[in-house]
């Protein structure tokens, strides 16, 4: 992005995949002016070929996805922020670069005016290309800047410590994702993030300094100035003309945001047929919605595809496995820098250093970033050189990592049980930021007890373990729906189990998607599809009595009517959708005139004719959303209020429409509703959680007062209808989250496995969420994510064997008394007596059933079951090194 | 032959003489049971125990012993070497040690002290000792010493054997280790030797009379070791026994050891332990095997060594003094005398009778 | 344990589900504060065993 | 369906949505072509700090 | 206790000869007073040494472990509890056993009785209430009831909670004994008195595992102290050690104990174990409501999890 | 050493309470330097020789947490 200069010959960054040098042609003087070439010259591979030349591959494909992504806007043309003229005005993305700590600035945050002094006061300008008609011709909503603003603050904050001033200027705040009404409500209240309602109207540098005078007004109408170190463009993201014209050559209808044109019931589908998009193409949008629709479109290619799956796919060879039997431990120590999250707060080298005086440690030192590709392989390399059979990486945590360096390590031929990671950076560097010195002692007994352990590690096997085809989708709504349709195209048997006695869930009461579609009519068709599917079976009225079994393996007591059957499957997809909450406040159940938002489709589905005649209607937003007890957006409602709003125009064009809100939260391309209200002559009144608006039944009149945050006084608006836009409430069934093992969170809403990268998944093998289980939202999200969890369900049941962990119990039947504790006391009942042979009577464990807890060892008198990978010497390996050797 | 004449008056004051040059350990009693422990400044030893509970044999052969020490740190220079411990060989003296106990120190050294190896720890310990024997003069009604090659006045193994004589103790004195204690502690009155060989040897007499209880085992050495280690008696025998290993741990005479190391982090130490042939783990093998797997065949095991094959290697009768501690401790009365009446008599037409 | 005379504050248990960050650290705090409280572990060492 | 299908799918971009996609297509059992503009995969989020709402690391 | 031995006597040789069983495992007269050797019986002769007396106190259940042959016991309260524990841990089946119970009036502390008199002891003689131990020079006559074994005198469960023969009628239980008064009164000292109390208490041990081989509980092929990979318990006389080897002893007897008292009866050294077992034994009656032994359906408390279990101790 | 720090080693439950740790982590809570985390399967893992053994090993605490 240009804050520093970059070589011509560079790295895009350092955990780049694949992570290979490559020639900048702009600034090579060799490319630009045919002299120079000396990296040719130096490169001790002859790596660099000047002779490359652009070739053109012809690929035959059965199918494509397209995810080409977004460009940041270019605020360089809005002259009134300056950002071209002042190095202190800078986009959000360089200040991420100067978050990194493998940015350019090491994560020090800093100024880029010429003194690179520490700022004291950073401003935040929302919508800088977006929602904005003026000075660019992006009207929609980008829909993660409000997020990644307050994200920046806060850490802007944590680097710099508590005085740091950080001042968000915003119009709406969009946080509408799951989890986000929390950050922002604690980047407020805990962190002391300043929020202004304003949009700024000019930076001017303060004469002889690189300081930035901000002149905004206020809400009440006054003129402010206030003077900043630092302004961050919160730029929105854009489609890049190259993008837009190679979607227009292959002949795919655009939006007016040049975003991918695609139906509410169909979201990754292009007008193309065989063409499928994800990412921002399709619409704005922040990480988890990108892997949602990603998982989607993959699905979505999937199912066109199924009957040639594995047929131009290639078995990955493997590195034979070296046998360490009868070896001394001969252990490699890796400690993590982790950029700055470890060096800052631990003496890296010193842990390394003192790695290396440990017993058996044959090599030590330390990297960077070890979860980057490179440094994997020179890790692998290193174990390989150093004949090394035992490795212990000290970083963050085996929650995340521990996958990705036992590749490494089966990369160099090693046993991946051989391994130990040190947890110096999650429960050390990052929580004892204050306390450097005893982290790098933590540090040290960490390392030293993994150490110690690992040299005691044993290879192991796993087991291979087929996979039961069969899916089951817990919920028949749209999303359970959608999830049932992409299997059931990939050709496996699915199972819908339902609670009610019909298909269709929430959607059965809407009346139009915000594109515009006939809600009813799209769901009978896919109700139509699923009846009709010969792989999937409808289960109405049916209840979950008991699960057991594992991933590939599940067996399900289903109960329907006072019937019993047991369901044999592979995996299963929670989608058990939402419900909206039943409201107590604003008179709701008094008038007749006061309805839910639903309430109000209902009416327009049954094409109600008292709709035309109203003078005048209501719309209060946040109704038990984003309350103390429910800090939650519901994400769908203000969407809906404003088409409703604007169907009622559009019924009677005279008719009266006030919108109250707290914050309009019509994201990504729904802002064109919002925009198209506004021009109709719906009224937006803003009110706070403090002053909620007032609902009064006087004489038969139904009367709302509010406080006008214009003018600052109070409306009495006399009304003919009342919608009231509710909060979404999840179905949450403890009982089923129990049954599969999945978390909940305080919501009541489903804990999905990464909130990033695993939004469609449990961290339980196996199962998978979609909907509005997950989280609200609208139609075309809920189809996506239905397709998701199918897309992460068909990964598993392709397989069609998964292995099984090597971490699992055995017994040692020389030392089993036959007492019957592990039988009697294993949850998994994976302890039972041999029945015949030499050790008839002494207990054996299943490895299939066994998961690893470790309940039976410590329940053994006898010292007869061993925990591979947790044995008891393993452990006491640790214990015994808490302490300095004496 | 001398012998000396103690009078009580001085007992205190000679042993504490004798505490600028010793290191004194005598039977001490202990809420129930006397045991022989280091004798503290001023701590007279407690001469009215009958006996002991445990042998004194941990005086010289301690349950636990440290060996060596070594270290695993490698940027040491020494690391994973054995080195010798320091300890500590002063001269020692045991007081009022029954003439059994010593007669069993003995028998131990032929384990420990033979042309095929000498411990050196025993022996050191063992040899910077001097052994002031007690002479029993109301043995426990337990007791078979006089059978089993020893008896209530039995001097072998002892250095000066002390005899209560109402207001003195009369002591005979046996050897130049004992002469020299004698001169460390100031007791120099000398009897005339005669009246008092007398007298010792009419208290020997009525002691020897006391004992009731005793051992046959004049047919032991000459039996077939393969036909008596097959006899059917066995299980009998063995039965009750529970492998507690009490019997060895309170026999004077049992000198089996283990050796273990412990690791404390990057050092540690070589130590041996008292073990046990009563234990199944005695003689387990490295890759698994036991050979003597069966509590049968552990407790014939000890019975047949201590009344066997001792016999036959060493023909020095056999590997008990008849102190009756075994006999006494045993939880489930499992009974030295009466195996060993089994066994002598077995084969003959009588070989049931208990002892 | 506590019979035997280690003081009941040197074993503390407790339950902390994967989301209840904030718990954890109330929890480690209180832990350390309690354990701190009482001083310095100085029974049931295995200590250095006797040269006999 | 023609019958002349082909096993494999370009996914055009390696981006996060993109390498989303393609990890999920390779895993059911499709051949991948993943192509990307630049000199390596990672996109836009390769660039950012941390994520929000849980502040992980991007990387 | 003369009528016993007939009894005993008639029956075993009855279930012998019918064939019912293989051998009968009981009690002989001991070589040495108070002391009682078990014996097994296969044929009359040996039916003929089976005695019965206050000397009796050795655990016979501890003979059946891993036996294949049908068998005869003799069983008083505390041996069928434990026989009724082997049999839930799959020691030995119920099929194999004839119980031959005994109502049990207490053992006689040996220890106590020593303590009591100055010289040695050459011969006891008891009857029904009385003891009456005789030595060189003196002869003394005892109430049974002050020497019992301290286990035997806060029995509750002196009949056999399971049996097939029963030599007698049954007893009385006692009742409104105090079970727990040593256990109490260790309860509430403090940190450092307790550790004081036990240091005390295990000074003399010699770690000859008699308590625990004397004990039916303990039958691991390998036991924990004697494990040598990983070895982390010492051999030595390492008080460390030591308290470990009799914490973890006990802690392996929770839920199972019937505090048969056959542990201290083993002692060489005159130790009170039973300080240990018997804490666990009352937490389990308290928090579980459990006694060891009582039912051969049920599994003990501790092998078992149910969601109700008492976790006040967690945070 | 200025003051005396206590030792403590914390068995946590690699599901429940390792995982808050880390998301504490995640969060940038502070929290004392003492504990030394052993990652064990499940608290059921936990046995009463591991308790007694860091307290023999010279912990000055042991916190189970599930």
């Amino acid at each position: 992005m240009g804050i520093v200069k970059r070589k011509s010959a560079y790295v895009e960054y350092a955990q780049a995949v694949p992570l290979k040098y490559c020639i900048d042609g702009d600034s090579c003087i060799y490319i630009q002016k045919g002299k120079c070439g000396a990296c040719k010259k130096f490169c001790p591979t002859g790596a660099v070929d000047f002779d490359q030349k652009e070739v053109t591959e012809t690929l035959k494909v059965g199918s494509v996805v397209l995810a080409p992504g977004f460009r940041p806007f270019d605020p360089s043309k809005f002259d009134n922020y300056q950002y071209a003229k002042l190095p202190n005005v800078i986009t959000a993305m360089e200040f991420e670069r100067i978050l990194s700590a493998s940015g350019p600035t090491m994560g020090h945050v800093t100024c880029l005016s010429k003194d690179e002094k520490e700022p004291k006061k950073i401003a935040w300008f929302q919508c800088v290309g977006s929602r904005d008609m003026n000075k660019c011709d992006n009207s929609y909503c980008s829909g993660v800047c409000c997020m990644y603003a307050i994200k920046e603050a806060v850490i802007a904050k944590e680097h710099l410590g508590d005085a740091l001033d950080c001042a968000i200027f915003f119009m709406d705040m969009r946080t509408h994702g799951k989890e986000f009404e929390r950050f922002y409500e604690n980047a407020s209240e805990k962190h002391g993030v300043r929020f202004i309602r304003s949009k700024v109207h000019s930076v001017t540098p303060v004469t002889n300094t690189d300081d930035l005078e901000v002149r905004y007004v206020t809400e009440d109408g006054e003129l402010q100035t206030e003077i900043f170190d630092m302004i961050v463009l919160s730029v929105g993201l854009e489609i890049s003309p190259e993008v837009s014209d190679f979607a227009k050559q292959l002949k795919i209808d655009l939006t007016p945001g040049n975003f991918c044109q695609t139906a509410t019931f169909s979201p990754v589908q292009t007008s193309k047929e065989g063409i499928f998009v994800c990412g921002t193409l399709q619409g704005p949008k922040d990480i988890p919605q990108a892997i949602i629709d990603s998982s989607a479109a993959a699905t979505a290619a999937g199912e066109i595809l199924a009957e040639v799956r594995h047929t131009r796919t290639k078995t990955a060879e493997k590195v034979p496995e070296i046998s360490v039997t009868n070896e001394r431990p001969k252990i490699g120590v890796f400690v993590c820098r982790c950029g700055v999250n470890i060096a800052g707060v631990v003496d890296v080298p010193a842990v390394a250093e003192y790695a290396a005086s440990l017993p058996y440690v044959e090599y030590a030192t330390d990297n960077l970033y070890s979860c980057s590709q490179d440094t994997q392989e020179t890790m692998a390399q290193i174990i390989k050189d150093k004949n090394l059979n035992r490795v212990v990486v000290a970083a963050c945590t085996p929650k995340t990592h521990e996958p990705l360096f036992q590749e490494t390590l089966v990369n160099a031929g090693v046993n991946k049980y051989l391994f130990e990671m040190a947890n110096i950076r999650n429960q050390n560097s990052w929580v004892h930021k204050n306390n450097p010195e005893l982290a790098t002692k933590k540090a040290k007994d960490l390392v030293r007890m993994a150490v110690h352990k690992v040299a005691l590690m044993e290879p192991l096997e796993e087991a291979e373990l087929q996979i039961n085809p069969t899916a089951m989708v817990v919920g028949g709504g749209i999303s359970g729906m959608a999830a049932a349709r992409s299997l059931a195209r990939q050709g496996y048997e699915t199972h819908i189990i339902e609670k009610k006695s019909q298909l269709g869930g929430q959607a059965l009461n809407l009346y139009r998607t915000a594109k515009g579609e006939d809600v009813q009519e799209k769901l009978s068709d896919l109700i139509g599809e699923i009846e009709t599917h010969k792989k999937i079976h409808v289960h109405l009225d049916t209840e979950i009595t008991d699960v057991e079994g594992f991933v590939g393996n599940f067996e399900t007591g289903l109960s329907s009517n006072g019937t019993e059957e047991t369901l044999e499957h592979g995996i299963a997809i929670m989608a058990t959708g939402a419900t909206p909450l039943q409201p107590v406040e604003y008179s709701y159940g008094k008038d007749s005139r006061i309805v839910t938002a639903l309430e109000l489709d209902r009416k327009f589905i049954e094409n109600d004719s008292g709709l035309k005649d109203l003078n005048t209607a209501v719309f209060i937003q946040c109704v038990g959303s984003r309350e103390p007890e429910r800090m939650y957006c519901s994400r769908v409602c203000c969407t809906h209020s404003v088409d409703n709003a604007l169907q009622l125009k559009k019924l009677n064009p005279d008719m009266n429409v006030f919108v109250l809100y707290r914050d309009l939260r019509t994201y990504g391309e729904r802002e064109l509703l919002y925009k198209q209200a506004r021009e109709q002559g719906v009224i937006f009144i803003r009110y706070t959680l403090e002053n909620k608006p007032q609902v009064n039944i006087e004489n038969g009149k139904l009367l709302v007062k509010t406080v006008d945050h214009v003018i600052g006084r109070t409306l009495e608006i006399e009304t003919d209808l009342l919608a009231l836009a509710t909060a979404v409430i999840p179905n949450r069934d403890d009982k089923l989250a129990n049954f599969f093992k999945v978390p909940l969170n305080d919501d009541g809403f489903f804990v999905e496995r990464h909130a990033k990268l695993g939004p469609s998944e449990f961290a339980t093998d196996g199962v998978f969420l979609c909907g509005m289980a997950h989280y609200p939202k609208p139609i075309d999200e809920s189809i996506a994510q239905g397709q998701a969890a199918a897309s992460r369900g068909v990964t598993l049941l392709a397989r069609e064997t998964i292995f099984t962990s090597g971490t699992i119990a055995e017994t040692d039947p020389m030392l089993c008394s036959q007492c019957g504790v592990c039988v009697s006391v294993c949850p998994y009942s994976a302890p039972s007596f041999i029945e015949e042979g030499p050790f008839a009577e002494k207990a054996q464990i299943n490895p299939v059933l066994c998961k690893g807890c470790g309940l039976c060892v410590a329940s053994c008198r006898s010292g007869a079951i061993h925990l591979k990978g947790f044995d008891n010497d393993q452990i006491f390996a640790q214990i015994y090194a808490l302490n300095e050797a004496v | 032959m001398k012998i000396i004449k103690i009078d009580k008056k001085n007992w205190a004051s000679g042993l504490e003489d004798l505490a600028g040059s010793y290191r004194l350990f005598g039977p001490a009693k202990e809420e129930e049971f006397h045991n022989f422990k280091a004798l503290d400044q001023g701590v007279l030893p407690d001469l009215t125990c009958l006996n002991t509970r445990l042998s004194p044999k941990s005086l010289i052969y301690p349950q636990s012993e440290v060996m060596f020490e070594y270290s695993l740190d490698e940027s040491q220079e020494d690391h994973h070497i054995m080195k010798e411990v320091d300890k500590d060989y002063s001269p020692r003296a045991v007081i009022g040690i029954r003439p059994c106990d010593v007669k069993a120190f003995l028998l131990v050294r032929k384990n420990f002290d033979s042309p095929e190896y000498r411990d050196p720890y025993w022996i050191r310990a063992y040899e910077a000792t001097t052994f002031v024997g007690l002479a029993c003069e109301a043995p426990c009604n337990t007791c078979f010493c006089t059978t089993a090659g020893c008896g209530p006045y039995h001097e072998e193994g002892l250095d000066l054997l002390l005899m209560d004589a109402g207001d003195n103790f009369l002591v005979k004195v046996i050897t130049d280790k004992g002469e020299k204690l004698l001169a460390d502690a100031g007791w120099d009155t000398e009897v005339n030797t005669d009246e008092a060989a007398k007298q010792i040897e009419a208290k020997k007499q009525a002691a020897e009379a006391k004992i009731s209880s005793f051992v046959t085992a004049d047919r032991l050495k000459e039996m077939d070791t393969v036909e008596l280690y097959s006899a059917p008696f066995w299980e009998e025998v063995a039965f009750a026994c529970i492998n507690c290993g009490t019997c060895t741990y309170v026999c004077p005479t049992c000198w089996c050891f283990d050796i273990q190391d412990e690791n404390r982090g990057r050092s540690g130490m070589r130590m041996r332990n008292w073990d046990s042939c009563m234990y199944p783990l005695f003689t387990l093998h490295g890759s698994g095997h036991n050979p003597r797997d069966t509590k049968i065949q552990r407790v014939r095991q000890r019975f047949m060594h201590k009344l066997k094959y001792y016999v036959e290697k060493y023909d020095n009768g056999i590997q008990c003094v008849g102190c009756g501690r075994c006999v006494r401790l045993c939880p489930v009365n499992i009974d030295i005398r009466r195996v060993c009446y089994m066994m002598n008599s077995y084969g003959t037409s009588d070989n049931t009778c208990a002892a | 344990m506590e019979h035997m005379g280690i003081e009941p504050g040197r074993l503390q248990f407790s339950w902390v589900s994967s989301a209840e960050s904030t718990k954890f650290v109330e929890v480690v705090k209180e832990v350390t504060e309690a354990i701190k409280a009482l001083g310095p572990n100085e029974h049931f060492l295995k200590t250095k065993a006797k040269v006999a | 369906m023609p019958k002349n299908v082909i096993g494999s799918v370009m996914v055009a971009g390696g981006g996060i949505a993109g390498m989303q996609a393609a990890l999920d297509l390779a895993d059911s059992g499709y051949y991948v072509y993943l192509v990307e503009k630049g000199p390596s995969i990672g996109g836009r989020m390769s660039q950012l700090d941390k994520t929000f709402p849980t502040n992980d690391c991007a990387m | 206790m003369l009528s016993y031995i007939d009894k005993i006597r008639e029956t075993s040789a009855r279930l012998l000869k019918d064939c019912s069983v293989e051998m009968v495992i009981g009690f002989r007269k001991g070589t040495v007073p108070m002391m009682n050797e078990p014996h097994f019986a296969k044929t009359a002769e040996a039916v003929d040494k089976l005695v019965w007396d206050s000397n009796c106190g050795i655990n016979l259940a501890n003979y059946l472990t891993n036996r294949q042959e049908k068998i005869g016991i003799i069983a008083k309260g505390c041996d069928s509890r434990n026989i009724v524990t082997h049999i839930i841990e799959n020691k030995i089946k119920r099929e194999q056993l004839i119980i031959i119970g005994v109502p049990c009036s207490g053992m006689i502390d040996k220890r106590k009785i020593n303590a009591m008199l100055d010289g040695e002891i050459n011969d006891v003689v008891e009857d029904e209430n009385n003891i009456t131990v005789k030595g060189n020079d003196f002869e003394k006559i005892l109430n049974k009831r002050d020497v019992l074994q301290q286990n035997c005198a806060v029995c509750i469960h002196r009949n056999p909670v399971i049996y097939d023969e029963l030599v007698a009628d049954l007893v009385e239980e006692q009742e409104g004994v105090d079970r727990y008064a040593d256990v109490r009164s260790i309860e509430a000292m403090s940190s450092e008195e307790k550790w004081k109390y036990f240091d005390d208490l295990l000074s003399n041990c010699i770690r000859c595992y008699a308590c625990r081989n004397a004990c039916p509980l303990c039958y691991c092929p390998t036991c924990f102290v004697d494990e040598s990979r990983p070895q982390w318990v010492g051999k030595s006389q390492d008080p460390t050690d030591v308290r470990t080897f009799h914490f973890l002893r006990a802690y392996h007897c929770a839920g199972r104990c019937t505090d048969c008292g056959a542990c201290e009866r083993a002692c060489p050294v005159g130790i009170n174990m039973r300080v240990f077992t018997k804490k666990l034994e009352k937490d389990c009656l308290e928090l579980f409501g459990w006694e060891a032994g009582m039912s051969a359906d049920v599994r003990p408390p501790l092998d078992t999890y149910k969601p109700g279990d008492p976790d006040d101790f967690i945070k | 050493m200025s003051e005396w720090e206590p030792k403590i080693a914390a068995f946590l439950c690699n599901w429940c309470s390792y995982g808050a740790a880390d998301l504490a982590g995640v969060g940038r809570m502070e929290y004392p330097p003492n504990i030394r985390v052993i990652r064990i399967p499940c608290t059921g893992r936990m046995s009463p020789k591991f308790f007694l053994s860091a307290i023999r090993e010279g912990a000055d605490g042991v916190w189970v947490s599930g």
